[in-house]
């Protein structure tokens, strides 16, 4: 009963009230800084103070053992949770506490451990839904419903630019199929489009070689490089398969237990004696 | 005293209630269908009763029961079973073709006559005498028989249920089904089996609530399960579904907000105010009052 | 080009079965090729409220087969078409166009109030007749060509707190009535309005279709009471008084209306087995042992045997019968020509003029029967003058059981 | 070609059949029956199009579509009831004023239910609606301005023989409307946003999209069109009864969403269909046998839904299905592994549906609190 208290109170403050964070911004030469970043869970400390600083056109990785809160860093950088500690900045903009939707807004799109994608739409509106918040495509409800030409206009352009993204990752001749009828290769590659249609300024990918084969695997190393110098994107991954860290990263930060174990150059932080301990355990 | 005497008759229908809930949160949690037959399974129980009870009323509370298990099993595999693994609203769909087909059926068979009953009467001959209309006057205030009845009842099926689904080798066959199907499968569990058992479970406890509905005196008639299912609903989704103390609790709290908007003289507006409870118990708490939250990973 | 194509042929078609469809119609007479008088009904025949519907569609069909083997209205024949609306005004749009372009020429109407609120719109834009056995209303007979064989629900009310006013003063009064149903709710305000002010303001409880499952609580409100009013129809009734026995003054009376008739033939329910007492002001009495009633209700329970029997059925023999006089009546008083084709609009206007003018007199099993077993029921007031479609006859009280002994 | 029937078919179709049967209504050649039958189902179409917007594109569970068309009837009855004096019942303005009243009024209160939807899902929403159809119908039915019991008698077109007519082409103007909106709505961006969040909605988030207000849009843009529905009813009957929009009424309407295959042509022509399917049920077998109906309905819908879900009878649907053999008729050229661009799959109902309580013992009432990791709940949070 108390507990059912409780959840009323929580629900007033939360959806009645609407208590908000307040939110400053700060000078930031990085891309992505976070001071403190953490969060609990009833109790669990899932993650805590996590400090990345991540500069323009970096490929950064986060590494660390299975449930050592790398998804939880993501989920927090992305609004799905919300920090109870801490702050983040993107290129010096607090976006602490923003809804999910607002802070892809602000320059942060993401990708799915579990590949999400929009099963029952074709790949091309997989990647058209990312575009529909581009200010260039913006077109009213009003003008959709009543085919006026500006909705025309949007939706042709729209398919272009979608078709472009798609050309980049060889998905052009799927454009048509449904999403979940694409392998699993492709399904990744269409959720990285997706997450750059939204015109990202960090770009965050979650075990983005997860169940591939090696030359898949390849072919992705080669991709991501191609995003940076194309997009001249800022990457954040987290990744198991340690060749494909070293291969790909400038640098990393490596978590256990929901803190921070290790951070810096690659090379070196993957030789940090903790971090071996923590790999292969004892 | 008037409070006191509202809170009995609470109690009284909330028990029904709760039974009927029961019954439908075992299906709910199992084999994920909102059971719109469940309601029509307990007007064939009534039907049963009514039939078997110029034999003896004990026979035919079991007749309903074996009976209605039986008529839940065959459901299961005529109507259910070929949609495992479809999508939810098609097996929605099928329930409510079962519930039309059930009572087009039940009006053929039986006619659109009410019956009424006396399975009380029969049941407790010698207590009827000595207490007038089955009532047990305790000082000054009065219960009757049928709500003792009723409530224990309810009780013991939730303790059993829940005993059952934690001790036993079947019971927790069911939650591993319950939870993940795909993985029950794998560790050897026979998915089908489990369902059916589910619905026989679910059926009989609907035969009991029709039991406990008859000893209330309700008049039974084909179209009698329509208003209980969607109650049962109701007071499943209010105590959080699939939990089986929540099916309970939920059935206790409709009883009680029924008889209680009718003492405050609001009984026109008696569905208004128990689906607005419903609704803000839902928004305060999303999944029921005791529901069980069912995160997604991301 | 194959938009073009495709445009074409559709145009095509469609010209082609509009033209058709044209050259088909143009009939307005739609009763032309019957070979035997149509008599139209809906009514309930499956859902909730199905024993009301099946037992006036029995009734009527017995009424109407006695027609027929007693040779019919000088030859001609008559045949009953009844729709099922379900108690549902929806369905009423549909049931009408089909039975009227099905070749109805005279209509019992609806058995219930809500789709008759439909049906009378329909019927008088075609001036179709028709004469209700159930639809107590009191909008019912709102155009020239509807007409009750029920009491309206205002005269029930007004008429029960007449017998109240008379015969309980100085008892506490309570009422329990069904808060979703317009029967219900009219004859309960009517009621209130007539009941004498020396009563004070009655209990009052009620239930909806949503919460009928169990009355406990309305038992607990209406406790106290020495009279119990309701309004309602016998099988909830019959539940209500199952649960309140013990619990309810066990000398209270439980005074209803025509809907409380059936109350002692509900299957399984023992009107003994509760002390209080019960009377109803009604139309019928469906346990009476004299009288032409009897005659009825022997005749339906030879034919359909356990079929539902109960006030509504008595009304629609009464229809069949009226109309059946009335056509008679018309061909040999005013010479009237009635023939198998007959436009309904035809035989509605010699039909009006029979029931309203005061030389017609119905013999009929519903009403307080007369010394020959049937009762007096007419369409015109005291004073001959046209009711509008109201019913005019004898109410009787009926007094199922009286309050037993406590034991 | 294939444009054409995708996109415009419906049009075509509609607009010239009503064309056609206005003219001969005009001229007084058409039957009752067939009148009354073609309002049926402009209304049906209206409200299964129209519930197909949450049900199928959103995909969010609504038994309370019913309780929508409950406001607009009564609302814009109400008005007709109020402008007969002075504009004339039956007047075309009083018509399109008392749709657009009507549509306003149920579209607020589909406002209102889209709320709780941010933070309900599936089953436990599906009951929100059911309650919400229930609350409306419960209040109207005791409120005197609403008429109570006895209803609220509006100004009709069915009871005037020389008018009636009227009733269908408006009818069809208004199915034209319901049609034209919802299509453009679904396809265009903001269509494919509420796609995307049916089809998961953890990922539209990420994707930037708002999923507060496309999820109240749809709800909104449902409800709109469900009040204009209600408006036609209510010109289509002589007095409104609450009693009509109860749960039994939403669930035939899911009932036809369902068995269309929660398409937009597909529920056009299943409420046709189910529509013709009742009336003829209902015509022919009266007296006697009028309890067969109900259980040839049962039998139908049992049978079609197996047939058209059962997973075990995938093949054999393959084989010999209409639908594929019109494919085959009209376009043989096109590789059956491409699927058209608003095509969902059609032996997976896309809704997002699901039913994932787990069987529980338990009391202890969950210990994470608001801060835990539910996604489903963190909707409103802004």
């Amino acid at each position: 009963m108390a507990k059912f208290i409780d959840n009323v109170k929580s629900f007033v403050n939360t959806k009645i009230l609407k208590k908000s964070h307040k939110r400053e911004n700060i000078e930031s030469s990085y891309v992505l800084e976070t001071k403190a970043l953490g969060i609990t869970f009833g109790g669990l400390k899932a993650a805590q103070n996590v400090n990345l600083k991540i500069k323009k056109n970096q490929i950064y990785g986060l590494i660390g053992p299975n449930g050592a809160g790398k998804t939880t860093v993501f989920n927090l950088l992305t609004g799905v949770y919300q920090p109870t500690d801490g702050e983040f900045f993107l290129n010096g903009e607090n976006l602490t506490g923003l809804p999910q939707d607002k802070i892809n807004h602000k320059g942060i799109a993401r990708t799915f451990q579990n590949i999400r994608l929009f099963n029952n739409m074709t790949v091309v509106r997989n990647v058209m839904v990312g575009l529909a918040n581009q200010p260039e495509f913006k077109c009213n409800l009003f003008e959709s419903i009543f085919r006026l030409p500006r909705h025309f206009k949007v939706e042709k352009a729209m398919r272009e630019k979608a078709k472009e993204l798609l050309r980049i990752f060889d998905l052009e001749d799927e454009r048509n199929n449904l999403a979940c009828n694409l392998p699993y290769g492709k399904q990744r590659k269409l959720e990285i489009a997706r997450a750059l249609a939204t015109n990202p300024k960090l770009l965050l990918l979650d075990e983005p070689a997860a169940g591939m084969n090696p030359h898949e695997t390849e072919d992705l190393v080669n991709t991501i490089k191609i995003i940076r110098e194309k997009f001249d994107m800022t990457i954040l991954l987290i990744e198991h398969d340690m060749k494909f860290v070293s291969g790909l990263c400038d640098e990393i930060t490596v978590l256990n237990f929901g803190t921070v174990l290790a951070e810096g150059d690659t090379k070196a932080a993957l030789n940090n004696p903790e971090v071996i301990k923590a790999y292969i355990g004892g | 005293m008037k409070f006191l005497e509202t809170l009995i008759n609470g109690f009284s229908i909330g028990g029904i209630y709760a039974m009927i809930a029961l019954g439908y949160t075992m299906v709910y949690g199992i084999a994920k269908m909102l059971n719109f037959a469940h309601g029509d399974i307990i007007m064939v129980g009534a039907y049963v009763i009514i039939l078997f009870l110029p034999i003896n009323p004990v026979v035919s509370i079991i007749a309903a029961i074996v009976l209605c298990a039986l008529l839940g099993i065959t459901i299961e595999k005529i109507a259910y079973k070929p949609l495992r693994g479809a999508s939810p609203l098609a097996v929605l769909i099928t329930a409510i073709g079962v519930s039309y087909l059930l009572q087009s059926l039940a009006q053929i068979i039986f006619g659109p006559n009410p019956k009424s009953n006396n399975l009380f009467e029969k049941l407790f001959p010698k207590f009827l005498e000595s207490h007038r209309g089955g009532i047990i006057a305790i000082g000054s205030f009065n219960i009757k028989l049928s709500t003792i009845i009723t409530l224990a009842c309810v009780a013991l099926v939730m303790i059993g249920l829940t005993l059952f689904v934690k001790r036993t080798k079947i019971g927790r066959a069911m939650v591993a089904v319950s939870e993940d199907k795909g993985a029950a499968q794998l560790m050897g569990i026979n998915v089908n089996k489990i369902i059916m058992i589910t619905f026989a479970i679910g059926s009989a406890l609907a035969a009991l609530a029709s039991t406990l509905m008859m000893l209330d005196g309700q008049t039974v008639n084909f179209t009698m399960g329509s208003l209980p299912g969607i109650k049962a609903f109701t007071a499943a989704v209010i105590g959080g579904i699939g939990s089986i103390p929540g099916a309970m609790l939920g059935g206790i709290v409709l009883g009680l907000i029924e008889c209680f908007a009718q003492m405050a003289g609001l009984g026109d507006y008696a569905v208004a105010i128990e689906f607005s409870i419903l609704i803000i118990v839902l928004l305060v708490k999303p999944t029921g009052i005791l529901g069980k939250k069912r995160r997604e990973k991301v | 080009m194959k938009i073009r194509v495709l445009a074409l042929i559709l145009s095509i078609v469609l010209c082609l079965g509009m033209v058709g469809m044209i050259a088909s119609c143009g009939k307005t007479n739609y009763a032309e090729n019957n070979t035997k008088i149509k008599i139209g009904a809906s009514g309930p025949l499956t859902g909730g409220a199905a024993m009301y519907g099946i037992a006036v569609k029995n009734s009527a069909q017995l009424a109407v087969d006695e027609i027929n083997a007693k040779g019919g209205l000088n030859g001609i024949m008559f045949e009953l078409v009844m729709l099922d609306d379900k108690h549902d005004a929806n369905n009423i749009s549909t049931n009408y166009a089909s039975l009227y372009e099905g070749g109805m020429q005279v209509s019992l109407g609806t058995v219930t109030t809500k789709p008759g609120l439909e049906f009378k719109g329909y019927a008088n834009a075609d001036n179709v007749f028709f004469l209700t056995p159930s639809a107590t209303g009191d909008d019912i007979p709102e155009f020239a060509n509807g007409y009750q064989m029920c009491f309206a629900d205002s005269d029930q009310g007004t008429a029960s707190a007449n017998v109240f006013n008379k015969d309980y003063k100085g008892k506490k009064v309570g009422i329990f009535f069904k808060a979703d149903d317009d029967y219900s709710v009219g004859i309960k305000n009517n009621f209130v309005k007539a009941l004498d002010a020396s009563f004070g303001t009655p209990v009052m409880a009620s239930f909806t279709d949503a919460t009928a499952s169990s009355f406990t609580q309305q038992v607990s409100e209406l406790k106290d009471c020495d009279v119990i009013f309701m309004p309602i129809y016998y099988d909830p009734a019959a539940l209500f008084m199952k649960q309140g026995n013990g619990t309810v003054k066990a000398d209270a009376i439980y005074y209803g209306c025509d809907g409380l008739d059936g109350i002692d033939a509900v299957d399984g329910f023992d009107i003994k087995s509760i002390t209080q007492g019960v009377s109803y002001l009604s139309h019928f009495n469906s346990n009476t042992t004299e009288g032409a009633a009897k005659t009825y209700i022997d005749a339906y329970k030879a034919k359909y045997n356990d079929a539902p029997l109960n006030q509504f059925g008595a009304a629609a023999y009464d229809c069949v019968y009226a109309i059946y006089d009335a056509m008679k009546y018309a061909t040999e008083k005013n010479g009237a020509e009635i023939t198998v084709t007959i436009a309904p609009e035809d035989l509605c206007d010699i039909l009006k003029s029979v029931f309203d003018s005061k030389d017609f007199q119905f013999r009929g099993i519903t009403g307080a029967p007369e010394e020959d077993g049937k009762s007096i029921i007419t369409w015109t007031d005291a004073n001959g003058n046209a009711t509008n479609g109201h019913v005019n006859k004898a109410p009787v009280s009926y007094t199922v059981k009286e309050v037993t002994s406590a034991q | 070609m294939r444009k054409f029937v995708k996109n415009y078919l419906s049009y075509t179709v509609i607009g010239s059949l009503a064309i056609i049967l206005t003219i001969m209504g005009a001229i007084g050649a058409l039957p009752g029956t067939t009148l009354a039958l073609l309002e049926q189902s402009a209304i049906a179409i209206v409200l299964a199009v129209s519930l197909n917007m949450v049900v199928g594109f959103l995909g969010e569970l609504s038994l309370g579509h019913a309780g929508f068309m409950c406001i607009g009837a009564y609302v814009g009855g109400k008005l007709a009831v109020l402008l007969s004096s002075s504009l004339g019942g039956t007047n075309i303005l009083t018509v399109i004023l008392a749709l657009i009243i009507g549509g306003l009024a149920a579209g607020l209160c589909g406002f209102i239910v889209g709320l709780p939807a941010l933070r309900l899902r599936g089953d436990y929403l599906a009951i929100v609606t059911l309650a919400f159809g229930e609350i409306v119908k419960n209040i109207i039915e005791n409120s005197e301005f609403f008429g109570s019991h006895t209803g609220l008698r509006t100004p009709d077109f069915t009871t005037n023989r020389s008018m009636r007519f009227m009733l269908f082409t408006i009818g069809a103007v208004v199915v034209l409307l319901t049609i034209f909106v919802i299509q453009n709505v679904i396809k265009s961006k903001h269509g494919r946003a509420i796609t995307a969040i049916r089809d998961n909605e953890i990922a539209a988030r990420a994707t930037g999209i708002n999923v507060t207000k496309y999820k109240l849009m749809g709800f909104v843009v449902s409800a709109v069109f469900a009040g204009l529905a209600g408006v036609l009813y209510s010109y289509s009957v002589q007095s409104i009864q609450a009693v009509t929009f109860d749960y039994n009424y939403s669930i035939e309407i899911l009932v036809i969403v369902v068995l269309g295959g929660m398409t937009v042509n597909g529920s056009i022509i299943s409420a046709v269909l189910i529509t013709a399917l009742n009336n003829i049920l209902q015509t022919k077998l009266g007296g006697n046998i009028a309890v067969a109906k109900d259980l040839i309905y049962a039998l139908v819908l049992i049978l079609l839904v197996i047939y058209r879900n059962a997973p075990s009878l995938k093949t054999f649907r393959e084989k010999y299905n209409l639908g594929n053999l019109w494919i085959k008729l009209i376009k043989p050229k096109n590789d059956p592994s491409k699927v058209g661009e608003d095509a969902v799959r059609w032996d997976v109902v896309p809704t997002k549906i699901s039913m994932d309580e787990v069987l529980s013992t338990d009391v202890i009432i969950d210990t994470t609190g608001d801060n835990s990791a539910d996604i489903g709940e963190r909707g409103g949070n802004k």
